[in-house]
């Protein structure tokens, strides 16, 4: 049934951008999240203009208020608005969560590349280790990591580094193997093409698909788990704002208000499920077989 | 000939959304007696896989869809049944084996559970009678020990030895029609030699009608009946196998029967149909053979040729059928 | 004028994890090839036939080296293949090229026809656009596509006309050496034919020698000058076409040549049918590996195993009980006029 | 099929070395000095010369790494620095409570999941499958600990159903005290396992062996469940290890939220506290436990699958 099942147009017919975007605009709720996306960067961008306060001035004459027409989200327990604290907030979980994702993709593209494609003792070794940090759950490594390291913004992306790689390693890896063995790759051996240029012209293009859609994917896990370390007290530390430790600041007063946790954790959830729905339309775009409907 | 078993008319498939679908299967009718063996040919995007889906109503759905036609089992039309009553009819009046052996049996049920489930599904027997069934059936495909192969998993087993598996499974409730889709493709020659000849035994101990579908004219020639001959969802071209192979009179069948390297055509270069298969959306109104023959006329172009008798037994769809012949 | 191109000698690949710690585990090394030899004259196809799992694909790579063998040797136009350097063995490539059976997993999704046909131009020094598209363009006419195709890609196309891309790519740089490995059986049966045309049209224009691997010995005889089978990995009869058609003498290839179904129904009375399955290749009877399923076994095929001996003119076939017979074939076993 | 599952125990011997020797290394040869992490920057010298005796800090690395391999074989972890209870009698109180949390978050999510994935498999496209769409979307999105804090503000501080903090007493006092954490975690697992459940069961039902079931005349729900569910679960159960993994390290979070006693609240004050020898201990258990579930999947995996049984 070949005639039938005639796959979706890749990118190699019109840029990725033009068939993202007309993937976007087919889909309302994606059109919704990724305008919401755009409104937290603006706002994470410019906190220093939009913010309506200082997120670190305390003041002992407005402690635990509830929202009002002066403070939208109200203030904490040691009267800081909770709103500006989570405008800026945002740029520590938005920088965290996108750069570390990042490099942890490009490191671990480059070993799994290796690994997949020149095999022996590389790939044994390199195989073995992200085996095994595979079997930890991030979040794990996460402490692990954090609890040697500290918690200044390059430790925490080192972190995320750490816990992310493997994941990339083990999906580079994989498909260069897949790649490897394809019959196209055996040609471009067989002309006389040499490895760095096969891997540069014929493996990284055919994997860089699955390993964007991974990324995207893995940016929305990196803001829960900058959330999650900052609120184990083993991230971002106090008094400089992050959505997770703002929680935790908020636990420490849930008997005052719980408006920084209602609030933080929203914001969380929104930033989490935005890039999530995003993410998946750049799958749907790049990686259709694997789309979840 | 008696009275079919098995009747197909005007048989048509949609795939694809209301509105936008795409015939996939135009107007098939073709009939089976008791006992026959029919043949279906055709390559790739034929059809020929579909059209078998279709007579157990397992075409995926959405989005395929049946159209139109009836399929008749001894006068029953089962495109009438309600969908609930299928599964009484799979399996024990019809039953179906498939290309792949390898993936065609459950992974993580023993061969022994998986057959003797079919028997279980439509004979009221007992544990013990079904184990003593299964046996028999295994036996009877040619599995060596049984008792310790019954509690075998599918990859202990060959391809080859996997599809008697699926031939012991089909014939375990005497269907009254067994589907063999492509049931050698993936096998070796020497294996296929054999699941050919054990077919050929069964067809003989059980009197079971076949309908085996292949893109192998070879295949076809050695067990078949009569053939019928399929290109882009339409039936070309029909007639007993003697016939197909000695005279054909589709200019279709013709190129093909001539494309194949034989001892007849050794050292001359071979006949090649030139062009290759249109995509379903771009098939017009016309003999869907048209861009590639060899003998199109005008009218070819955008009126359907009807099937054309040439003989009692045999009939084609090309209007380059001499009148006189018709 | 026959001019030896491809000598190979003893050449056996064995597949073997790297090592086994683990000493409850079982051994599982497979011999895919073992000891196989045999010549190939410029201009001429050898097919390689066998059913699967028997090896004749690992050959094809052993061949070009695009595996490395683990013994034996590949002399190619005097040059010990084996023996060469990375670099020294991809100015080689230029003379020995292959064509792959899977029309579509062969050319990379991505590229276009322009780009997939220059990459081994490319390799080898022809860098100019300019050149590149001129000869291009000539490679798609041979093959029967237009240069308009230039800028499509793989997907735009059908089977068999990506089967004419990979065709093309393969004669870029003139080799004298081809392997074909299964380049037809993929195809549907209408177009089969138009790509062995093909195949055989360029084999004639530049005087190139095949290895033909293949299943389908309907194809092997139209194609072939000489053909080998291969079973479990070794060759069991070698020779001229006309003489391992007619008359086979080893068990095995005449079980293959009567166990294809043919539509001729005369062929059909005398088939043999073998028992069994083919052995797992990393369980190899010992002595004659055919034996478990051979009609003729005796004991001492058990104990030795048999080795490939002259039974006729340039016919070799390895069973303890093939004697030598005399040939009375021409050219072509059956007349050609009657079609 | 005992020689296979001994096999994989012996396996588990070198992986878990391989995890004892990845906790070192990132404790030791990270950048950072223990001593320093462990008493602060401001300590003095001799202070901190004193510790790295204490610690063992001063020997070799090679020597501290044998010794720190004999320490966990020996389970001798030392006292902590801060509490007055050796260290494997901190890790003995507090295991038990991230134990019970991790069963019954578990146990809640596989039981809410099942169900809802194969629901939402047969009725795909249909509003049963879009609600689990949403609620597996919601699931992801939404922190942990943050669900906790909204379930700790809304039933216990609010309504007041349950306790606010601890562990519990007696048997029911420590179910009481373990329905919000567990239900929290649990839930989000649900949402994860019932789209895992929905994928694994669609990609299992387009295989051949579907249609053979169908085609020997099965009835719908014997193909879905004694054909398809039987193979989908092979995915599963490897979700289940994820999942089971995802949510120990997960109690980390919810402990600290409803204030229980369990392995992750200690784990963090020791980390904050830079009670090292507490720390250390905390990480090898959590490293033990990973080592234990993925052998216990490998193992699971060779009843559910019969081509690893016969490898």
């Amino acid at each position: 049934m070949s005639a039938v099942a005639e796959k979706p147009a890749r990118m190699d017919d019109n840029g990725l951008i033009v068939q993202l975007w007309a993937a976007i605009r087919r889909e309302p709720i994606t059109q919704f999240f990724l305008f919401i996306l755009i409104i937290i960067m603006v706002v994470a961008a410019f906190a220093d203009f939009i913010a309506p306060y200082n997120p670190v001035q305390q003041s002992l004459l407005r402690l635990n208020q509830m929202p009002s027409a002066d403070h939208w989200l109200g203030t904490d327990h040691y009267g800081r608005d909770v709103l500006s604290r989570i405008i800026y907030g945002a740029r520590n979980s938005l920088l965290i969560g996108i750069i570390s994702p990042i490099i942890a993709a490009v490191v671990g593209t480059f070993l799994g590349v290796v690994a997949g494609y020149f095999g022996g003792w590389a790939d044994r070794l390199i195989s073995r280790v992200v085996d095994l940090l595979l079997a930890f759950p991030a979040l794990l490594l996460g402490i692990l990591v954090a609890a040697a390291l500290g918690s200044g913004f390059w430790d925490m992306v080192a972190v995320l580094t750490v816990a992310f790689a493997p994941q990339f390693a083990r999906i580079a890896r994989a498909s260069t193997l897949a790649m490897r063995s394809e019959p196209f790759v055996e040609a471009a051996v067989s002309c006389g093409v040499g490895p760095l240029r096969i891997i540069a012209r014929h493996i990284l293009p055919n994997i860089s698909g699955s390993i964007v859609v991974v990324l995207t994917l893995w940016i929305a896990t990196a803001i829960r788990l900058e959330a999650t370390l900052s609120f184990l007290g083993l991230g971002t530390q106090a008094p400089n704002p992050s959505w997770g430790n703002i929680i935790r600041d908020g636990l420490n007063n849930i008997f005052g208000s719980s408006w920084p946790i209602i609030a933080a954790g929203a914001a969380i959830t929104l930033t989490v499920l935005a890039f999530n729905m995003v993410g998946d339309a750049v799958r749907d775009v790049l990686d259709p077989e694997t789309r979840d409907d | 000939m008696t009275e079919p078993v098995l009747k197909v008319d005007n048989l048509s498939i949609e795939f694809g959304p209301e509105g936008g679908a795409l015939r996939v299967i135009n107007d098939v009718s073709f009939s089976v007696g008791a006992g026959e063996c029919l043949g279906i040919v055709g390559e790739s995007g034929s059809g020929k896989s579909m059209t078998s889906l279709a007579i157990m109503r397992l075409i995926p759905s959405p989005p395929g869809r049946i159209a139109t036609g009836r399929v008749e089992l001894e006068g029953r039309n089962l495109l009438d049944l309600p969908m609930s009553q299928m599964p009484a009819i799979r399996g024990n009046d019809i039953a179906m084996i498939f290309q792949e052996p390898m993936s065609s049996l459950n992974p993580v049920m023993t061969i022994g559970d998986q057959i003797s489930e079919a028997i279980m599904l439509h004979e009221p027997m007992n544990a013990q009678q079904r184990y003593k069934r299964t046996l028999e059936m295994l036996t009877l495909v040619g599995i060596p020990d049984p008792e310790k192969r019954f509690k075998s998993y599918p990859h202990e087993f060959s391809g080859g030895m996997r599809q008697r598996v699926m031939i012991a499974m089909a014939l375990s409730c005497n269907p009254k029609v067994l589907i063999a889709d492509e049931p050698t493709t993936a096998l070796d020659v020497t294996i296929q030699a054999q699941v050919l000849e054990l077919m050929r035994d069964l067809r003989t101990k059980f009197q079971t009608s076949i309908v085996l579908i292949s893109h192998d004219l070879g295949v076809i020639a050695d067990i078949a009946d009569r053939v019928l001959v399929m290109y882009c969802g339409r039936v070309v071209e029909i007639a007993n196998v003697d016939e197909i192979f000695a005279d054909p009179a589709h200019p279709y069948t013709e190129g093909l029967l001539r494309s194949i390297p034989s001892e007849t055509n050794e050292g001359q270069r071979l006949y090649q149909i030139p062009g290759t298969v249109p995509a379903v959306a771009d098939r017009g109104t016309g003999c869907t053979f048209y861009d590639r023959c060899p003998k199109r006329m005008d009218i070819c172009k955008n009126e359907l040729p009807p099937h054309f008798k040439v003989s009692e037994t045999h009939s084609a769809a090309c209007f380059a059928i001499p009148e006189a012949s018709r | 004028m026959t001019e030896k191109l491809l000598e190979v000698r003893n050449l056996s690949k064995i597949f073997a994890p790297r090592f086994r710690i683990n000493p409850l585990k079982k051994d599982s090394s497979v011999r895919a090839v073992d000891n196989v030899s045999f010549d190939i004259d410029r201009g001429e196809t050898l097919a390689l036939v066998g059913e699967s799992g028997c090896g004749k694909s690992t050959t094809g790579r052993l061949v070009l080296r695009l595996l490395d063998a683990s013994e034996g040797q590949v002399t190619f136009d005097g040059q010990n293949v084996n023996a060469l350097s990375s670099s020294e063995l991809r100015k080689l490539r230029s003379q020995m090229q292959i064509v792959f059976q899977d029309p579509f997993g062969s050319l990379s999704p991505r590229r276009t026809v322009e780009q997939i046909i220059a990459e081994p131009m490319a390799a080898f020094g022809i860098t100019r656009r300019a050149e590149q598209r001129e000869r291009i363009t000539t490679l798609l006419q041979q093959v029967g596509l237009s240069p308009d195709d230039m800028r499509k890609y793989p997907r735009q196309f059908s089977g068999g006309q990506r089967q004419r891309i990979g065709i093309a790519r393969a004669i870029a740089l003139g080799p004298s050496f081809v392997v074909a490995d299964e380049p037809v059986s993929a195809l549907d049966v209408s177009v089969q034919a138009q790509i062995v045309n093909l195949m055989q049209d360029i084999q004639k224009q530049h005087r190139m020698a095949y290895l033909f691997i293949s299943h389908d010995l309907a194809i092997v005889r139209h194609i072939a000058d000489r053909v080998a089978v291969m079973y479990l990995g070794r060759i069991i009869e070698i020779g001229p076409k006309a003489t391992v058609f007619s008359a086979p003498q080893h068990p095995y290839t005449q079980a293959l040549l009567s166990a294809a179904p043919a539509i001729d129904p005369k062929k059909r009375a005398r088939r043999i049918v073998l028992t069994g399955d083919v052995p797992s290749p990393s369980a190899i009877p010992s002595g004659c590996s055919f034996r478990t399923r051979c009609p003729l076994a005796q004991p001492i095929c058990a104990q030795e195993q048999p080795p490939l001996k002259t039974v006729a003119a340039g016919q070799l076939t390895a069973c303890h009980f093939a004697e030598p017979h005399p040939i009375k074939i021409q050219s072509s076993p059956t007349p050609l006029t009657t079609a | 099929m005992f020689r296979l599952v001994a096999l994989r125990m012996l396996d588990a011997i070198p992986t878990m070395l391989l995890a004892l020797t990845l906790v070192f290394i990132t404790l030791r040869m990270l950048p950072g000095d223990p001593a320093i992490a462990a008493l602060g920057e401001y300590a003095t010298p001799q202070q901190l010369e004193l510790f790295r005796e204490q610690m063992g800090l001063n020997l070799p690395l090679w020597q501290q790494y044998f010794v720190f391999l004999w320490d966990v074989v020996t389970l001798d972890f030392g006292e902590s620095l801060i509490s007055s209870f050796s260290v494997g009698q901190l890790i003995a109180l507090h295991l038990p409570f991230t134990i019970e949390l991790t069963i019954a978050a578990m146990l809640m999510g596989t039981i809410m999941a099942l169900p809802l994935g194969v629901i939402a498999a047969t009725q795909r496209g249909k509003s049963a499958d879009s609600s689990t769409r949403i609620f597996a979307l919601l699931g992801f999105a939404v922190p942990d600990f943050y669900l906790g804090a909204l379930m700790l503000i809304v039933f216990a501080l609010n309504l007041g159903w349950f306790p606010i903090s601890g562990g519990g007493s007696d048997f029911w006092d420590r179910m009481h005290h373990l329905a919000l954490p567990a239900f929290t975690l649990g839930i989000l697992k649900a949402a994860f396992l019932s789209r895992l459940t929905r994928s694994s069961l669609l990609e299992v039902l387009q295989k051949d062996y579907i249609r053979t079931a169908r085609a020997k005349g099965g009835r719908e729900r014997r193909v879905i469940y004694r054909h398809g569910l039987r193979n989908a679960l092979l995915p599963i159960a490897t979700g289940l290890g994820l999942s089971t993994l995802a949510t120990l390290s997960g109690s980390v979070a919810i402990e600290l939220i409803f204030n229980r006693p369990g392995l992750g609240n200690l784990l963090v004050g020791a980390i904050e506290q830079r009670d090292y020898p507490v720390m250390q201990a905390g990480i090898v258990v959590f490293a033990f436990f990973v080592v234990l579930v993925n052998l216990a999947l490998d193992i699971i995996y060779i009843f559910i699958d019969p081509r690893i049984r016969s490898e």
